[in-house]
């Protein structure tokens, strides 16, 4: 019963996280959401008795795929600021 | 005896890696040399098809549904042989053509050889996960190819090819994961039968129906055609040819095999006119597009948008039950696919020459070039004829045997529509020889083309000419299986 | 008309969660294949114990081997992308002075060393329980990423010749050991590898691929990251 | 209901926001990020239905592994694109081109 509890606690958090990330007005704030949501995939695939997916999700999903995104909204507000200034 | 099948994939992955291993714009002998091994292996492959049939290969020797299972049969055979006569003279086409504009060349001999593995993984799989994979490969390869042109025109089309390529292959994987759910497995051999026998489930129709939308995605057929006239048109000359010519083929292929075998019980006569008729829009809206463009590389790219069309006419032809009809139906529907492969990388890369020398993409600016570079001109008009649907082309037997289909199916709809995308194919072939006959531009100056720009369009464009004469053993090669 | 296509599109894609809410809580066909149960059962053939390592690297190994080729492709991508302007290498670790970034060098000096341990573990333990290349090259690439951010270790502009050869090295390996067995031990077969050395040709694939996996998704990173450093090196 | 199916719903969900996300949100960056939600939920739903009566399946965990790494490498490739087109074009969204029925009558013209 806590393990059901827990599941749908865990998904409401992965949708919310998934939709704020596409909905946030704030690029930044979005990339961050997502990362969130890659972690929380982990958690999920912890749930589904998956732990080689849980490793690769944090490392691969969330980790090195959020890095990406944050260095590229780094760069288009670096952009930005030059074509401002 | 010797077995060709796991050297066809292994061959042009070590060679991709080794091409890699070499450098930036450098490999192009490498891949040569590979090619011409590659299109020896299709040539045993497809003997050995004829004289013993189709036949399964387990990967990994598990067999499904625990491995991998690949097929090959007779339109196997067609589809391997097409893709290295296609491929073996626009490799050396682009040969000359990164000689003379060096830019764009970057990793192109390295992509094309991961290219060609995809199709040739793709052609054979009988697995559905594994077919997501090789779509996977051959879309990126395809998205790099085309961003490597570089200006922000064909970079914002590269973007915006590769969402809709990763937006069909998710659509597609969520079909497959329907139907491993389903029916746990995702091997074709094994779905088949349960598909057939069991009573026909929710879950299948969904994933039929995700499936064949994400592959209609890829290939490009109307109204899903916008990310394709930019994409192929702003790409190099050879990388538009390769992609016209062979990539959305194998899309293509995957609906044909799909819809023919593993969705077979699914599948209505609903459905299939309602390909035929978004196959019709294509041919007609296409086709008007084409003829409305300034630049020369984009009619050409509109034009493969409405040849796609033909393509999907045989889904409702051959719903005939009148025996014969469906049966030349399917040959036309192939025929069709051999001859456009062939003629539309000819009028790609013949395109290209004209654009290298007249050094802008434009058709106001082709004047002079029937003096200039009528080989070239010639090419062109060939691979016209062949779109066009003249004898004694292999376009021509195409039309004729899915025309022949139509009458003898009662379909006289079809008919109407294809002898109107005919004229109107000739119309926009048409605009591009009259401007080349008229006298040359004020102020234009052609740049001098080396020879091996020339003769491999020509030999792509007579093949598909030629095509017409040895239409049987094509379509003998395809009745195995 | 804008407007419009959004709400069909927000219309249907609505529809088509319910559809496939609907679908997925429908019952399974009786005639479902058993898949986890014949993994069970052929596991002892395949050269490793656990079962995920088993599927990914010898029952499908097939789709691995077209899977890492579609990351070297991605990186090909990249690459053409961003080597477009002839660029000097910009020096390692140039505002390295700021006091955030001396708080992030302390903390990749402790954790690299760290990561390199799990990523060697992982890859020891995929035979036998959770972890294998992927997740080891995957650690080794993190572990790129934060030295490239603490600034030990530069952006990557275009790759030298031991840097390309790293990069495919593992993938080579993997095409070889595939060659190789089909030329001996089974004749005509892909990927066939003989019950007895299947665990250590699976171990050498292993070995390759999270060597080449690490480089290259660290590459994928340290390539795209390269050009925004360079813009500041210039000013 | 088992929790694997309580997943492979929630992955419905996420696959099909993922779509429209990726099809309407006109920032480029926003796209990717639809990309792989999109492709999470697919995984879900893959492993959520696979499992469906609670066993562990290796066999789609193995092919959501396989999922993963095809994933990031279309989501580099994707920003590197982005961001190549950022410093041609100074945009990250794509240019209004009106195809079809606009084009049409504006090459009339």
């Amino acid at each position: 019963m806590s393990g059901l509890i827990l599941d749908l606690l865990l998904v409401i958090a992965l949708l919310w996280s998934a939709l704020r990330s596409l909905m946030t007005r704030d690029l930044f704030r979005a990339v961050v959401l997502f990362i969130v949501f890659g972690l929380l995939m982990a958690l999920v695939w912890a749930r589904l008795h998956a732990p080689d997916i849980a490793l690769a999700e944090a490392a691969i999903g969330a980790g090195l795929t959020g890095a990406l995104l944050l260095d590229t909204v780094g760069y288009l507000r670096k952009k930005q600021r030059e074509s401002f200034s | 005896m010797f077995d060709p099948i796991p050297w066809l994939i292994l061959l042009p992955l070590i060679c991709g890696c080794l091409t890699f291993l070499t450098g930036v714009g450098r490999g192009g002998r490498l891949v040569l040399a590979g090619l011409i091994i590659q299109l020896v292996l299709t040539i045993i492959l497809a003997r050995q098809i004829v004289m013993e049939g189709a036949r399964h290969y387990a990967v990994g020797g598990w067999g499904a549904p625990l491995g991998v299972d690949l097929y090959v049969d007779g339109l196997t055979g067609i589809m391997l042989l097409l893709t290295h006569v296609v491929a073996l003279p626009l490799v050396v086409y682009a040969r000359a053509y990164f000689s003379s504009q060096a830019e764009g060349v970057g990793y192109f001999w390295p992509l094309t050889c991961f290219l060609l593995a995809a199709m040739n993984a793709l052609f054979m799989s009988a697995d559905i996960f594994n077919i997501y994979v090789t779509l996977e490969l051959l879309g990126l390869a395809a998205v790099g190819l085309v961003a490597a042109a570089g200006s922000a025109g064909p970079v914002a089309a590269a973007i915006r090819y590769l969402l809709v390529t990763l937006l069909g292959s998710g659509a597609y994987l969520m079909g497959v994961a329907l139907l491993y759910g389903t029916y746990g497995s995702v091997s074709l051999t094994v779905l088949g039968p349960l598909l057939a026998t069991t009573e026909i489930s929710a879950a299948a129709c969904l994933a039929a129906m995700l499936m064949l939308a994400g592959l209609l995605l890829k290939t490009a057929l109307f109204p899903f055609h916008f990310w394709l006239p930019p994409a192929h048109g702003g790409a190099p000359a050879p990388v538009s040819a390769l992609l016209s010519a062979l990539v959305i083929k194998a899309s293509f292929y995957l609906i044909l095999r799909l819809w023919f075998d593993l969705f077979a019980p699914l599948v209505t006569t609903q459905a299939a006119q309602l390909l035929g008729g978004l196959g019709a829009a294509a041919i007609l809206w296409g086709s008007i597009l084409a003829f409305t463009q300034t630049r020369l590389k984009m009619l050409v790219a509109y034009s493969t948008v409405a040849q796609i069309g033909y393509l999907f006419l045989l889904f409702p032809l051959m719903t005939s039950a009148i025996p014969g009809a469906s049966e030349s139906a399917l040959q036309g529907g192939v025929m069709q696919l051999v001859a456009h492969a062939l003629a539309k990388a000819a009028m790609f890369a013949a395109a290209g020459v004209m654009v290298l020398s007249a050094g802008k993409d434009d058709i106001a600016l082709l004047g002079g070039m029937s003096s200039h570079l009528p080989l070239t001109l010639f090419t062109f008009a060939l691979a016209g004829i062949t779109l066009m649907g003249l004898p004694p082309s292999g376009g021509f037997i195409a039309k004729w045997l899915l025309i022949d289909s139509a009458v003898s199916g009662g379909q006289w709809g079809w008919v109407v529509v294809m002898i109107l995308g005919g004229l109107l194919s000739a119309a926009y072939v048409f605009k591009v020889l009259r401007q080349a006959f008229l006298p040359p531009v004020a102020g234009i100056k052609f740049k001098p083309v080396i020879r091996m720009l020339e003769w491999p369009a020509f030999l792509l464009a007579l093949t598909s000419l030629l095509l017409g004469f040895r239409s049987v053993e094509v379509l003998n090669l395809l009745g195995v299986g | 008309m804008r407007n419009l296509f959004n709400v069909l599109v927000i219309v249907l894609s609505a529809a088509l969660g319910l559809v496939l809410i609907g679908v997925i809580l429908e019952s399974p066909s009786p005639a479902r294949v058993r898949l986890s149960e014949e993994v069970l059962m052929q596991i002892d053939a395949s050269g490793v114990t656990h079962p995920v390592t088993a599927v990914l690297l010898n029952f499908r190994g097939y789709d691995t081997l077209l899977e890492v080729m579609v990351l070297l492709l991605a990186l090909l991508g990249v690459l053409a992308q961003m080597g477009k302007q002839k660029r000097k290498n910009p020096p390692a670790g140039f505002y390295l002075t700021e006091p955030r970034m001396q708080v992030l060098l302390w903390l990749a000096r402790v954790l690299v060393p760290l990561m390199v341990l799990v990523a060697g573990y992982l890859l020891w333990a995929g035979g036998h329980q959770p972890g294998g290349a992927f997740q080891a090259g995957a650690v080794l690439a993190a572990a790129g990423v934060l030295l490239n951010l603490s600034g030990l270790l530069p952006s990557w502009i275009e790759p030298a010749w031991n840097l390309r050869a790293g990069l495919v090295s593992g993938l080579l390996v993997f095409l070889l050991i595939a060659a190789a067995v089909m030329a001996t031990a089974s004749p005509g077969l892909l990927l066939q590898y003989p019950p007895a050395s299947a665990g250590m040709l699976i171990l050498l694939v292993e070995i390759g691929l999270t060597l080449s996996l690490g480089l290259i998704l660290a590459g994928l990173f340290l390539f795209l990251s390269g050009d925004a450093i360079d813009d500041e090196a210039d000013k | 209901m088992s929790g694997a199916l309580i997943y492979a719903c929630a992955g419905a969900v996420l696959f099909v926001s993922g779509v429209a996300g990726l099809i309407l949100l006109p920032h480029l960056l926003r796209k990717i990020l639809a990309f792989n939600i999109m492709g999470s939920g697919v995984f879900l739903v893959l492993v959520g239905l696979g499992q469906r009566d609670g066993t562990p399946d290796p066999v789609p965990q193995a092919m959501v592994l396989t999922g993963i790494v095809v994933a990031v490498a279309a989501t580099a490739l994707a920003l590197a694109l982005v961001r190549r087109l950022l410093s041609l074009t100074g945009k990250i969204q794509f240019p209004e081109e009106p195809e079809g029925a606009g084009r049409f009558w504006k090459n009339k013209q």
